[in-house]
């Protein structure tokens, strides 16, 4: 009973959540929608029980992502937010079609498929088994994704930054 | 709450970035409709994990924290290239982003 | 503007393979928490930086100069007071050693001393709240600033002793002061001066070798000699960019020639926000000086000689200046026969170290333009006139 | 949902959200007669209890001052600029408050009252500090908010401040509990703080204490308390995001600060101060409680100190310190706590050996930080001129 009531509130926060982020107009709106929606999504691996995957959800993707996110947009529109340009929405329906199609697309087998259990099994959440299996047959994985985010930072910061142009003179006076 | 709940509100959400990535102009909506669409993929992953035969394995978490690095590690590089684009374009819009169209 | 662009980085160079982000205007003032008083600045940010400058004031216009044109000499000697109106003392004497000099009155000799007294209390109780002011701006929140005011209070409490009025103290006349100094007056003066090194001391410790104060001001806000010559600066912030400049020692006005005391500046040519507040701590220690041997050399007798109220001066024009504590405060008079000045004009140093402020500013952080404003030491009053 | 778990979460909850606020309202006295002592003054003195009124005198050194205050809040007019986002101006203020609230249910306080509660406790979630990091993260959102929706060139600068800063200082602020966190092995803050039963407090090692430190210093930064106010810097920006606040919302966005401020002193302490421990605890448990907001507001004390002393940072300089200097330092105490952990420490003098060893590298570390960032500054000679 708990967990129904609390899964269809996760449930309708995200999918408005993300409504709203992708078709807001306003982009700063969009931003805080789309963090509305990671946050439904949090409480609903929450009620998976999958805790620190939620709790990783927040910090990445609310607290990292999400500001990331604000810079570019600050970076890149007027301060203001919404200038007021239109918005196309020449593509609205056959988005909508095209959705509605790849919905059904994914949906159908998994759920001809599987049978759904009707009860998920009594699980101990434990962080600690979590990152023992992450030191111990995933560590190459880990290493890897270590690796990864090294050279996309790398890779980030030398996008954002630009081709420098060497000055052509130093001190015009 | 059975398995096909999870699936079917995460191929909701999954959508609703598909509409987004569809039908927004802007480089940096259609980057975070991606990222909706990758989320509602994590979030399957989670529940075909809770509903298995064997949680104890801790596969579908593994993954999902994996996905969420990589999708960081995604945020910046895009975001970076995004804003690289600006100075280029000064404009985010990706329809004018069209120098190899034949005019 | 042409010296002030050599000074500043260029900025379109820096904005070619910047982000096209566009500049912040931001407009500083005129109530600003930090611009002391209704002062604007017009400021061009490009994130924290600021590219461009220009300050705007002429809030707190009053029409002094035109005033005191419609009324007696001494008529004027009161509305001096608000000019600078942390100092009224040394505004008081530049104007009567400009009177002084149309009508050739001579002072007594306890006047002279007097005045220097009040003069130098007046450096003290200026620079003491420049410095707090300063680092408030720095943003310590006010508890150097309380610690000044309570020096500062103990001076104040003398002038009121002396005057009737803490601030607005309209002491001097032409030829001497309105009235000597109460009984005891010298003494508990003696006893400010006498405490106020250990004062100095404790807030020397506390400040001048604060990391983050040193980090803060240190390159920051640099103003070259030569601009500051050039730009006509005067005060404790010229001799902090490197000029030995001091009105006490070149025009020797008043009695100062019987007086032993040193003119701190700064060695290097930087000059920055960081000397411009250590000048102003070593003058406090010097003035200390000068009050102790004026305090020792004061003897008994009148203070005012006989100047007429209202006179009527030959066509002459003068100009009378001292060395106020934020530089050369000058009057300069007309006088064409009538018992009212054909011309009147004062020579402001706030106004005119004001100049350079956009040179100072530009390439810096924002949160430095509101310390090198703070560094210049204005006072609105003054400015606007 | 089941009466019990509604009364079990409304007795582990409702709690808080009476005792924290409270403590709120005597801090900003405590603040302001701290602050007018450090500076000469007396501070608050007059408002008293509302007997004052009749005939009694009791000013109680302005212990009603908060009340006066509160009252005042909520009357003033609510003023929004006209261009403001009128929705993201109301909602900062209460997404200030909510994480700054929530995070509070993560410290280990063990109330008398909640010994019957234990499942409903949210420190004894696996991954209490986790989750306290990454809710605290959350504020820098709605100070974005407040920032972006004021439509105030000041707020805005504030806010870019403030995320800016934020991000960077969150990074020393976990590493610097990581090594807390590797040393018992375990997320759960109930585990850590009991880890520390007895004087085996984390900030009586080497690396605690350089953790703890560290965790200090980011946490002002992340409260944005002085010397690392330069979002809500007076003197530059006015009030920087919530200059455009009035009224109640800027009460809310008052509370959601200090709030922060016992909820990461809470978390130091948790830490690196023992928790709950303290003498007399093993007689009485209640103490146990008592203990921890007395640290908490040692930790507030100092932060009120240092705000009367120090001056402000610049932001270059703010930005250099978090990254030229807390995060290589915090690395390298993780490390150095790492090693110094697989040392073998049987007798007394390999441990005293390793732990002046670590404190040795770890101070070293700092003293060259400092010397490689440190800006062009010294004291420097005047001359006279006769």
């Amino acid at each position: 009973m708990n967990e129904e009531i609390a899964f269809w509130m996760l449930s309708a926060i995200a999918v408005l959540g993300a409504l709203v982020a992708v078709r807001k107009r306003n982009l700063i709106h969009g931003v805080f929608a789309l963090m509305v929606f990671f946050a439904g999504l949090a409480g609903l691996f929450l009620l998976l029980l999958a805790e620190f995957i939620a709790a990783a959800q927040i910090l990445v993707y609310i607290g990292a992502v999400g500001i990331l996110l604000l810079f570019a947009i600050m970076l890149t529109e007027r301060v203001a937010g919404d200038d007021g340009r239109r918005m196309t929405s020449r593509g609205w329906f056959w988005g909508l079609v095209a959705a509605v199609a790849v919905f059904v697309v994914l949906l159908l087998p998994p759920i001809q498929q599987f049978p759904s259990p009707e009860h998920a099994r009594a699980i101990e959440p434990s962080v600690k088994e979590l990152g023992e299996k992450l030191m111990h047959p995933y560590v190459v994985t880990l290493e890897v994704l270590a690796l990864l985010l090294t050279a996309a930072l790398i890779g980030a910061v030398t996008a954002a930054q630009g081709v420098r142009m060497p000055k052509e003179e130093d001190s015009p006076e | 709450m059975t398995l096909h709940h999870y699936l079917i509100l995460a191929a909701v959400l999954f959508c609703v970035g598909l509409i987004g990535v569809f039908t927004r102009r802007n480089a940096i909506v259609v980057l975070f409709s991606v990222e909706i669409m990758l989320n509602a993929a994590n979030l399957n992953f989670i529940a075909f994990w809770r509903y298995s035969e064997n949680p104890a394995l801790l596969h579908g978490p593994l993954f999902t924290l994996f996905a969420i690095a990589v999708a960081a590690a995604e945020v910046a590089v895009g975001l970076a290239l995004v804003i690289a684009v600006y100075r280029h374009f000064k404009t985010v819009d990706l329809e004018s982003m069209d120098t190899l169209r034949e005019e | 503007m042409s010296s002030a662009t050599a000074t500043a980085p260029n900025y379109e160079l820096i904005q070619q393979d910047g982000l096209d982000t566009g500049l912040l205007e931001v407009s500083m003032g005129p109530h600003h928490p930090s611009t002391h008083g209704v002062f604007r600045m017009d400021v061009k940010l490009d994130g924290e930086t600021v590219v461009d400058l220009s300050p705007v004031f002429g809030y707190l216009h009053r029409n002094h100069e035109k005033l005191a044109e419609n009324m007696s000499y001494l008529g004027s000697m009161p509305f001096t007071d608000r000019l600078d109106y942390f100092n009224s003392m040394t505004n008081n004497w530049a104007y009567a050693l400009a009177a002084e000099k149309l009508v050739e009155i001579e002072v007594p000799e306890r006047a002279e001393y007097l005045r220097v007294i009040m003069a130098e209390l007046t450096r003290l109780v200026n620079h003491l709240s420049l410095v707090g002011f300063f680092v408030n701006d720095l943003g310590a929140l006010g508890t150097p600033l309380l610690y000044a005011f309570r020096e500062r209070e103990k001076i104040l409490d003398l002038f009121e002793q002396a005057s009737g009025a803490r601030m607005m103290c309209n002491y001097f006349r032409f030829g001497g002061l309105r009235n000597d100094v109460p009984e005891g007056w010298l003494d508990r003066a003696r006893e400010v001066v006498d405490r106020f090194p250990v004062f100095l001391d404790e807030y020397e410790k506390l400040l001048c070798e604060n990391e983050i104060i040193l980090s803060r001001t240190q390159g920051v806000g640099n103003l070259s000699r030569d601009l500051a010559i050039s730009a006509g600066i005067t005060g404790p912030m010229l001799r902090a960019s490197g000029e030995r400049y001091d009105l006490r020692k070149v025009d020797r006005y008043g009695i100062y020639d019987r007086f032993q005391f040193r003119v701190p500046y700064s060695d290097g040519d930087v000059g920055d926000c960081y000397d411009r507040f250590i000048v102003r701590m070593l003058e406090m220690r010097e003035s200390i000086g000068i009050l102790k041997q004026a305090l020792d050399g004061i003897e008994h007798g009148p203070v005012l000689g006989n100047a007429p109220k209202v006179f009527k001066p030959k066509p002459a024009e003068v100009y009378g200046r001292v060395e106020a504590p934020k530089g050369e405060l000058g009057f300069y008079l007309i006088a064409d026969g009538t018992p009212k000045p054909y011309r009147y004009r004062v020579r402001p140093p706030s106004l005119i170290n004001l100049t350079v402020l956009r040179d100072m500013c530009l390439g810096q952080k924002v949160a430095d333009a509101v310390i090198i404003l703070g560094s210049i030491d204005i006072v609105l009053g003054e400015v606007d006139r | 949902m089941s009466p019990d778990l509604v009364r079990d979460i409304l007795i582990a909850t409702v709690p808080l959200m009476v005792i924290f606020p409270t403590l709120f309202a005597f801090t900003t006295w405590l603040e302001r007669k701290a602050l007018a002592r450090i500076q000469n003054r007396i501070g608050p003195n007059k408002v008293g209890v509302p007997l004052t009124r009749y005939g009694g005198r009791f000013s109680l050194f302005g212990l009603g001052q908060p009340l006066a205050d509160g009252i005042k809040m909520l009357f003033k007019e609510n003023i929004v600029p006209r261009d403001a986002d009128r929705l993201f101006h109301l909602l900062a203020p209460i997404l200030a408050l909510i994480p700054a609230m929530l995070v509070l249910c993560f410290l280990p306080i063990e109330f008398p009252w909640t010994e019957s509660l234990l499942p409903v406790q949210a420190f004894l979630l696996d991954g209490a500090v986790i989750f306290f990091f990454a809710i605290t993260g959350l504020n820098t959102l709605a100070i974005f908010m407040a920032g972006w929706a004021s439509r105030n060139k000041y707020s805005l600068l504030g806010g870019m401040r403030a995320i800016a800063q934020m991000v960077s200082y969150e990074i020393p602020l976990v590493l610097s509990a990581v090594v807390v966190v590797m040393m018992v092995g375990s997320l759960n803050a109930a585990e850590i703080a009991n880890a520390q039963a007895g004087w085996n407090w984390f900030v009586f090692t080497p690396w605690g204490l350089a953790a703890f430190v560290i965790f200090f210093i980011a946490s002002l930064a992340e409260t944005n308390r002085s010397p690392f106010d330069l979002p809500e810097a007076e003197s530059e920006i006015i009030a920087g995001y919530f200059t455009e606040y009035s009224g109640f919302k800027f009460a809310l966005f008052f509370l959601g600060e200090y709030i922060a401020m016992f909820a990461i002193s809470g978390l130091a302490v948790t830490l690196f101060l023992g928790g709950g421990a303290g003498p007399g605890i093993a007689t009485l448990p209640w103490l146990s409680a008592m203990w921890f907001i007395a640290k908490i507001f040692a930790l507030i004390a100092v932060m009120i100190w240092l705000r009367g002393t120090l001056p402000r940072l610049r932001v270059d300089q703010l930005m250099g310190f978090a990254w030229k200097f807390l995060l290589p330092l915090s690395i390298l105490n993780i490390l150095v706590a790492g090693f110094a952990h697989f040392i073998p420490q049987e007798n007394i003098v390999s441990k005293v050996a390793v732990w002046v060893v670590s404190l040795g590298i770890l101070y070293m570390a700092a003293k060259g930080l400092n010397q490689l960032n440190r800006p062009n500054v010294r004291p420097r000679d005047y001359k006279y001129a006769e």
